[in-house]
């Protein structure tokens, strides 16, 4: 049954992500989508759970623009950088708006995503001993192995409403493709109660059949197409497009000030209407610059 | 710093390589002694020569002529739980004598004065590396005498060894700082074992605030040559994004 | 560190398997290397505990040669076709010579590798209510989730003292790349103690590196590596050669008889010295007839 | 068989494809009324659409052109745990009148007089499939009292209920015959609700092991025309390996 799930950023975002919701944006340096989380912050949307290992610059966006209620994440900087100075100042003993946060290391966030990815309640790792990790977050709990009596360390599987996937290529149905760095991009999706696919090609079925081992989410799972080139700039798309470090590191000044941090916010987010203003409005040259210099695999073959 | 941690990492060693200084060390180690070190990156790429300094640990650089790329559940699951890495690499806000490391907050965990970055891959790190570095510069501040938070396991938690607490991995064996190197001792206490050249214990105590042991046998840490430096300064990190 | 693990299959064989080995060549339909089999039954090794989730033709073989004390399986025939007589012989209440056999469902077991990769003593697994599987394998436990209550079956972790993972093509480290069907190649390789990797085409390290996404099992954890082309025949290799579903069908024939199955044997295994000589006793055109007809993926662009 | 059997996929469900009959009943209703029939093989092979009749459920046949290929654990885990499969569709040595399933062993299992080749992966298919599928031939032989051994556990278990025992899918939902087709009533038995053109119920019972409920409006059940019976016998099976 091919059915036909393309549609725009708006559309998929205003179906999909709806006040209270629990959504992940999910990427790990590599596939983050900030065309996703800025519609996110212009549609207004309130009171989220916001999920992901690596908070990353999109997610501290969308605390500064009052879009999150509770953060759910593992390591929460600006990599290589420096802070999240809107999750900082929401963070600290200080702050009047205090956010919710619940906490992880990596392996532990992940392992909530294999859990629901699997349809399993819980999942099981060996991990936490005598830290203060599992003495701050009640969600981690125990087990005893019925072979060893060994105890596990276990987390409780998570279910987005709501996961959304940036990959370098899918068809109209969702079967998306992806190469590089992989994060837990599977595991979200099948983790999610829905998902929406975002591409930098939308391109034929035939295209994703000529090379079916590249499929990381099948068109099964996903409730949106949308295509969005350039989707995640400033983080980067291998074989597209470069990471744009220097903005990342540009962002530390920008961000630290709640004043600077609004004017960045009404320029580039709430000043466009969508991904193709906010491209226009990039310094001359910049994507040029970032795009990806070719370095083409060979193709292998699926013949019998 | 990434000169003296660089020697702790041997030629064919499996690394886990974390952001900063770790991975200024592990690149350096291998354009030096170590050309065949084997950098794994929780981020999923397993065996990578990065062409260029990665910024993050998610560089595409490290992608790029990878040996394999893989999901981030075989990165914690098949390699570290499994027990494949030998060495970890970490820094933090603060550590204790054990090596117990904070990254988490300043203060009280409910009501903190710092928010620090979190945990990310370190506690599971410290936890399943058959050796563990830490590399961090030494102030009263961040050298304590108890951690606000253990973010990542040392030798010692609330009285108790690794062993007690059934710890797989084999915890901290250097503790390597900008005014010398500690090694940790049988009961897992840090001692200080080399300073930098012009160095004295008694600076490397002033700038620590537990009442450190120094050894019998004190040495000179070694500090890198005129090449070294060049090719840090010139080839490794150009932007001088961690020197 | 580079070092070449490269050797031939009786090298491989009699540095890795010894007579009481917990033994696993992986494979499911796709990629069951029947040369690294028919080398165990030449070098006369002795109670092997033998797993997999399909013991084909050749775990059959091995069977009937002697060499296998014990089985962990799940699903025991000849796919499509039959029985597999020598485990049937052995298998059913009249048989003199007993084997053991250790039986889960494909999930069960394929569990048990899976806690084994992970580095977990057990895995659990929503599944065996009300059914026989479980009352009739001890091994087969439960857990309880400390989130729901729900009651879980767990599986203990299964470490083979060696896998054997045929592939499509290797460097001289063990770096292998696998496409089409991927069975439990990779958890059966971190599960073992010991891998042996065999390809069908050894390949510089420049290849491996130029599609890192391919890469299913890292050279660190393998040590030895053979050059084996045909190595899977009858079995198929995707992009190389087909399955030889004529074989299959008159296997039924050959080993419905202990008679016409031992002369099978000394044909076609104690007969010939290793592979090259097995294929050149293959009736002449097989291998042109099964050898695979091109369909080539295209390659895709790691740059940045 | 496989033609009445085709008869219950329909267009886009997804459907776990087992070897044989099952394997020919889904190709067939991919040809004719349910083109958009979304096929995935325990080998790991999902939205297959393959060009030959695959012979085992592990063919090259399924591996090209299919949307994607993954391990056997994410067809286990992902797809069938996590509830994505509507349809599972199995045969059997043995069945119950719960739809309890043998394939394991016919006499004792320490001691079976026949050995069967066991549960593949159909103990999990009967527990998590939105709705199963049996297809069998009739004889008492067969459609026993009481299964030797329960491989795969269909409505009612040593006296228990799925709803019970806790199961997530929805257990069997018809039984496709040779002489008719049986569906399942709300205590979870079999009742007879077709006969093929010819077939009397008497006929059922008589190669029936147990007291067979019969449907108060017992259909017949449809048969292939010619164009379907020429499709199966020259283009889906014309090696007749499962006709």
């Amino acid at each position: 049954m091919s059915t036909n799930k393309l549609c725009s950023m708006k559309e998929a975002i205003s179906a999909s992500v709806k006040n209270g919701s629990s959504l992940i944006i999910d990427g790990f340096t590599h596939l983050i989508c900030f065309a996703a989380g800025h519609e996110i912050i212009r549609q207004g949307i309130k009171d989220l759970t916001a999920i992901r290992l690596t908070p990353d610059l999109v997610y501290d966006q969308l605390i500064e623009a009052g879009c999150v209620k509770k953060l759910v994440f593992s390591w929460a900087g600006n990599p290589g950088v420096g802070s999240l100075h809107a999750l900082r100042r929401r963070g600290e003993a200080s702050s009047p708006q205090r956010l919710e946060l619940d906490e992880y290391s990596h392996f532990g966030l992940l392992s909530r995503f294999l859990a629901a990815s699997a349809g399993l309640p819980f999942w099981p790792l060996n991990n936490y001993f005598g830290g203060d990790i599992a003495q701050a977050n009640p969600a981690i709990k125990t087990v005893q192995c019925p072979y060893t009596g060994q105890t596990l360390a276990t987390v409780p599987a998570l279910h987005p409403d709501v996961a959304i996937i940036h990959c370098q290529r899918a068809d109209a149905e969702g079967n998306a493709q992806v190469w590089g760095l992989l994060g837990s991009q599977k595991e979200v999706a099948f983790a999610a109660r829905k998902v929406i696919v975002v591409a930098e090609q939308i391109v034929p079925t035939e295209v994703i059949r000529r090379d079916p081992n590249r499929t990381v989410v099948p068109g099964i799972i996903v409730s949106h197409v949308v295509h969005e080139p350039w989707g995640c700039h400033p983080s980067f798309v291998q074989g597209f497009y470069d990471r744009d470090n220097d903005f990342y590191v540009k962002w530390e000044d920008i961000s630290r000030q709640p004043e600077t941090y609004q004017a960045y916010l009404q320029e580039f987010v709430y000043g466009v209407k969508d991904r193709q203003e906010y491209l226009k409005k990039l310094e001359s040259g910049l994507l040029d610059k970032l795009r990806a210099k070719p370095r083409m695999s060979e193709g292998v073959d699926y013949g019998y | 710093m990434a000169h003296r941690a660089s020697q702790e990492l041997h030629d064919g060693n499996v690394v886990f390589v974390g952001i900063g200084l770790p991975n200024l060390a592990c690149n350096l180690a291998r354009a030096t002694h170590a050309p065949g070190l084997f950098m794994i990156y929780e981020s999923g790429a397993v065996g990578a020569i990065p062409e260029r300094l990665p910024v993050s640990i998610g560089d595409p650089s490290l992608v790029t002529d990878s040996l394999a790329v893989v999901s981030q559940a075989d990165i914690f699951q098949c390699l570290l739980q499994r027990g494949h890495i030998e060495v970890g690499f970490l820094g933090g806000a603060q550590v204790d004598k054990w090596g117990n490391i904070n990254t988490t907050v300043i203060g009280d965990y409910a009501n903190p004065k710092v928010r620090l970055p979190g945990s990310g891959g370190a506690c599971e790190i410290a936890v399943h590396a058959k050796r563990l570095l830490i590399i961090m510069r030494m102030s009263k501040r961040t050298f304590v005498e108890r951690c606000d938070f253990v973010t990542s396991p040392g030798h010692r938690m609330n009285g108790k060894s690794r062993a007690e607490l059934g710890m797989p991995g084999g915890g901290p064996t250097c503790l390597i700082t900008d005014l010398g190197v500690m090694e940790f001792d049988a009961t897992g206490e840090a001692v200080l074992t080399e300073v930098y050249p012009g160095v004295t214990p008694e600076a490397a105590q002033a700038a620590c605030g537990w009442k450190l042991k120094v050894s019998d046998t004190l040495k000179t840490a070694s500090v890198p040559d005129d090449a070294t430096l060049r090719l840090l300064r010139e080839r490794l990190d150009p932007q001088r994004l961690y020197l």
